[in-house]
């Protein structure tokens, strides 16, 4: 006999009161026991009066360095992504999932060579959510712009809003996940600044620590609302810019010498 | 004026049941499309992180916009009053419906996630056209269904008027809706333009009209049923009309664009570097779609033929489609510009490049598959409710 | 008239499977899969009582979902990994098994309740190794 | 409560088939002595069975006389539809039908949960026609209204039990299926089990026997061919052998 056809082995008088305390738990809305949950857990919740951001000094992100890239992929599962059986190369590579890419640019006028970071900007005034039909598409109340993949009908509205080309889409099933990042088809998901880390207290991103691992402290994270981060004592000195200005967008990620 | 008898269409006519078969293959087909798009995944067609939006969306806009101008021709009989317009209303209120039903479903069924529709139905963000079409689209089943009951009801005689002009204000809106799904993409510089909903509406009126006009005629010959010269003629003369305006529209919106310096990639792109874009918009959206219909409709020698008509109305629709074609695919092609004065040198997410789009089968097929409902829900609205008038004849006196 | 008959056999047959049902019914154990974490713990062990979590389960995983994602809170004890945590069994060799593959403790009732799960399409089905 | 329930049950269901059948035997040998087929009507048997199809499923008739009582009334009936095959996976274990059926049933759980609200809907909507119209309202009998308010209380604790407070449906299952399960004790449960067992035993003697009936009303189930076939029926043929 499975699993399945047995019976719990509670005894009828305390099924009973049970049942009563149950049901009587579950209409009263299951919010109010939940939130008393678990009082000494690590955690709270996103807060505004944190605005999460970074600043990328592009002239110090190396020619030829993916570290950032790679500890993305690592932290958030995107090396878990395995291309479809008899599928060719070029087209996956056009629709595999990436969070942050590396951009190498040259000035037409000058040639001077560039390289940088690219990802979700975390803007202040999202296209993405601003067009998602269902609100999916949302910023945190600690500036992170994200996917709730679970009402994400995956029309990819977000995606032709984004100025920045950062989200992808899931062209094909995810066969394993890390816990921390849930993937599947059919769902459109960007960069959230390692939120998961974020709330436990970590303060730091995969990519940013990883940046300063490998010696070259291009990115610096923090709390842009917090005078005293690191990053917003760099902000104030040094002169940044956003990508796409003329949006008026105010990203959370800015960079210098672009 | 004589009294006008609408009659079903007739329906023992072999040629109806062999219509039919081949069009429940071809729904087949989409859905055994759909099944291996969804099963699979995304990565089955030829859309990818650059090219989001591929050749389902270019059908399912094509039928929407289409659905709207299919309403004009009964507008124009109730709103305007139009008595040659007037015995056409239901039919057109149904083509209306049926195209658009066909849009939506290629629509939803192309979705990463079809799902979880009850979401789209739930939750919502007021903030998002698309969350505003769904009202829209929606509210416009209902009412062109009220509209079309009250023309059919003697119940509803004292409605018509009102449903009219509100099925009418409805139909504006609704395509406003549609444009403005591009026009409020700012980043993407093909898109972001105010007059994008304008120039949808006036698409809407030629599609639509292309539509009707072809379905009409193809109805009457399927049944043996007469249409008159003039009503012809008149059908033929306001095609021309809404073609030439398409034209126009095409204009201003590219040479507005050339007067801005920002926008001198995209047009560059558009209008003559854009390789396989550049031939659609020339030689599909202006020659096909506008040059050879306005021809075939104004020249003295095809003043007589309805073949000549029959054309036009599918030309504009080979055109319209390319027309959408580039707008949507062509505008996702050409590279946003995330650095200006910068050249991007390299990039793992194709920066700064055209991107490539190539259509698979399966696509091709849920797209095809939405065209077919529309005209399937047509065919079986006209054989089972009174949709068109027994004789189209001219009337005696005009 | 021998209709008459089959049903009348047939009602003796429900009678009596029902009363034998009863009997059984006190002989059986819990719902926990053999070889997970759960199996070894008492009663209490779980975030809730055995009663409340067959009934409420999916309401407890989707409001922590909603306080996660867009609240950033985390500190719910319904989180869906633990339910992975304590409930995965691992098979002979040693490795964990999926927690919604046949017969496993999730798929064993929503497989036979006809409810489709879709956690797992997107989460991870097996406890992550540290 | 389980045991009271078991017996409850196994009572009702032999009311309901013995009764059921009892009832299509008489409908069956009920004579009908004449063709009273209502015009237009099809001239063939196949036409026949097209039209019962039509009948049955998209409630024809009632369509061609009231457009409101055949939106409620077809809203209730095809929810009512989803509802009842949704409804199946308590009754049928996965293992004992094939993988595709199971998959069906388990394909068919989202809408059937939806057309829970389609259902009272209909309901609401059948029973405000029977308050508010007057015409109505006056050939109404109690056993009108009850047969409405019996039908939308199980359907409102159904869908209690689905959105609101939610049941152990695996001992349920268990429990129908004599697997020893304890029904739980939920108060939309008994509610809604007591009344289904209150349904189907006054099904055989209720206008809900409108369901096999439809199949056997001679206005509707007959060929329109009196002129190339004649109508006769055994005992009116003998009658005529004696007389000549």
């Amino acid at each position: 006999m499975s699993n399945r056809k047995q019976q719990p082995d509670m005894k009828r008088r305390e099924f009973l009161t049970k049942s009563v305390i149950a049901a009587s738990t579950a209409t009263i809305a299951p919010g109010v026991l939940l939130t008393t949950a678990d009082a000494n857990a690590a955690t709270k919740a996103a807060s505004s009066n944190t605005r999460w951001g970074m600043l990328i000094y592009t002239n110090k992100c190396a020619d030829g360095c993916s570290s950032c890239v790679s500890a993305c992929e690592k932290e958030n599962g995107i090396d878990l992504v395995k291309k479809p059986e008899g599928h060719s190369d070029a087209m996956w590579d056009e629709q595999r999932p990436q969070w942050i890419r590396k951009v190498k640019l040259k000035d037409t006028q000058t040639g001077m060579v560039s390289n940088l970071p690219l990802m979700c900007q975390h803007c202040e005034e999202a296209p993405c959510v601003d067009v998602c039909p269902t609100g999916a598409s949302f910023k945190r109340a600690d500036g992170i712009v994200m996917v709730d993949r679970h009402i994400c009908i995956g029309c990819r509205y977000c995606m032709m809003a984004c100025p920045y080309k950062a989200r992808s889409f899931i062209h094909a099933d995810v066969a394993e996940q890390v816990v921390e990042s849930p993937r599947g088809k059919g769902c459109v998901e960007a960069c959230n600044l390692c939120a998961n880390r974020l709330d436990a207290g970590d303060g730091n991103t995969a990519c940013a620590e990883a940046c300063s691992k490998e010696g070259h402290n291009a990115i610096v994270f923090g709390d842009l609302k917090d005078p005293n981060s690191a990053v917003s004592k760099v902000l104030k000195q040094s002169h940044s810019r956003q990508l796409r200005e003329d949006l008026k967008l105010n990203t959370a990620v800015r960079y210098t010498n672009v | 004026m004589e009294k006008i008898n609408y009659r079903e269409l007739g329906c023992e006519s072999p040629r109806f049941w062999t219509g039919m078969g081949v069009m429940a293959f071809l729904i087949l087909l989409a859905l055994v499309s759909v099944y291996h798009m969804e099963h699979n995944g995304h990565y089955v067609t030829g859309m990818t992180n650059q090219i989001v939006w591929g050749l389902p969306h270019v059908f399912a806009i094509f039928l929407i916009v289409a659905a709207s101008g299919a309403l004009n021709v009964a507008s124009i009989g109730s709103v305007f009053g139009g008595p040659m317009y007037k015995p056409l209303g239901r039919f057109s209120s149904i083509l209306a419906i049926a195209l658009l039903a066909g849009g939506l479903m290629v629509l939803v069924l192309d979705l990463g996630r079809p799902d979880r529709l009850i979401i789209a139905m739930t939750k919502y963000n007021f903030k998002s056209i698309f969350a505003w079409n769904i009202y829209l689209y929606t509210g416009f089943f209902v009412i062109v269904g009220f509209y079309l009951w009250a023309m059919i009801d003697r119940k509803g005689k004292a409605l018509y008027r009102p449903l009219g002009i509100t099925a009418f204000l409805w139909r504006l809106a609704l395509t406003t809706g549609t444009g403005s799904i591009f026009g409020f993409l700012v980043a993407r510089e093909a898109y972001d333009a105010a007059i994008m909903a304008p120039m949808f509406i006036i698409m809407s009126f030629s599609y639509g009209l292309a539509f009707f006009i072809i379905t009409l005629m193809a109805a009457y010959w399927w049944d043996d049923r007469k249409i008159g010269d003039v009503r012809i003629a008149k059908l033929r003369n306001l095609l021309g009309v809404f073609v030439a305006a398409v034209l126009y529209f095409a204009t201003v919106y590219h040479l507005s664009n050339l007067y801005i310096t920002q926008h001198h990639g995209i047009e560059n792109f558009i209008l003559l570097e854009g390789g396989v874009y550049t031939k659609m918009f020339w030689i599909g959206q202006v020659l096909i779609g506008g040059v050879i219909p306005l021809f075939l409709i104004y020249s003295p020698a095809f003043s007589a033929s309805r073949f000549a008509v029959m054309a036009a109305s599918v030309l504009v629709l080979v055109g319209g489609f390319f027309q959408i074609y580039v707008i949507v695919i062509g505008g996702q092609a050409f590279p946003m510009t995330l650095f200006p004065g910068k050249e991007v040198v390299e990039s793992s997410f194709f920066d700064g490049m055209v991107n490539s789009y190539v259509p698979t089968l399966p696509e091709a097929m849920l797209g095809f598959g939405g065209v077919v409902v529309a005209m399937t829900i047509v065919a079986v609205a006209a054989r089972m409710f009174p949709m068109l008038p027994d004789s189209l004849e001219d009337p005696d006196s005009i | 008239m021998h209709r008459l008959i089959d049903l009348k056999r047939v009602a003796v047959m429900m009678v009596a499977s029902v009363l034998l049902s009863f009997a059984t019914a006190a002989i059986s154990d819990s719902t926990v899969v053999e070889g997970s974490k759960a199996a070894g713990m008492d009663k209490g062990g779980c975030v809730a009582p055995q009663m409340d979590m067959r009934r409420n389960h999916m309401e407890y995983l989707k409001h922590q979902r909603d306080e996660v994602v867009h609240k950033g809170d985390r500190s719910s004890k319904f989180a869906l990994a633990e339910c992975v945590n304590c409930h995965a069994s691992k098979d002979k060799k040693g490795h964990p098994v999926p927690v919604n593959a046949k017969d496993q403790f999730c798929d064993s009732c929503h497989d036979y309740a006809a409810v489709n799960i879709t956690c797992f399409q997107c989460h991870r089905k097996v406890p992550e190794e540290k | 409560m389980s045991f009271f329930f078991a017996l409850l049950f196994i009572l009702a269901s032999l009311v309901f088939v013995v009764g059921l059948t009892l009832k299509i035997i008489q409908y069956a040998k009920t004579p009908v002595p004449l063709k009273i087929v209502t015009t237009p009507a099809p001239v063939t048997k196949s036409g026949v069975v097209l039209r019962m199809f039509r009948e049955v499923v998209f409630f024809e008739s009632l369509f061609k006389s009231t457009k409101w009582t055949w939106i409620f009334s077809w809203v209730f009936h095809m929810a009512l539809l989803l509802v009842l095959i949704r409804h199946l996976r308590y009754f049928i274990e996965p293992d004992a039908v094939p993988a595709v059926v199971w998959t069906l049933i388990e394909l068919v759980q989202p809408f059937g949960m939806y057309a829970g609200f389609g259902m009272v809907l209909g309901l609401v909507g059948l029973f405000l026609r029977r308050v508010l119209v007057d015409r109505v309202r006056y050939i109404s009998a109690p056993s009108d209204y009850l047969m409405l308010l019996m039908l939308g209380f199980i359907g409102f604790s159904g869908l209690m039990m689905t959105f609101v407070v939610h049941t152990d449906i695996v001992a349920i299952k268990q429990f129908f299926t004599f697997n020893g399960g304890q029904l739980p004790a939920d108060f939309p449960l008994i509610i809604h089990l007591s009344l289904v067992a209150l349904l189907m035993l006054i099904f055989p003697f209720s206008k809900l026997l409108h369901v096999p009936g439809i199949f056997f009303s001679p206005t509707r189930n007959q060929v329109d061919n009196p002129r190339e076939k004649r109508h006769i029926v055994p005992w009116a043929k003998a009658l005529e052998e004696e007389q000549n």
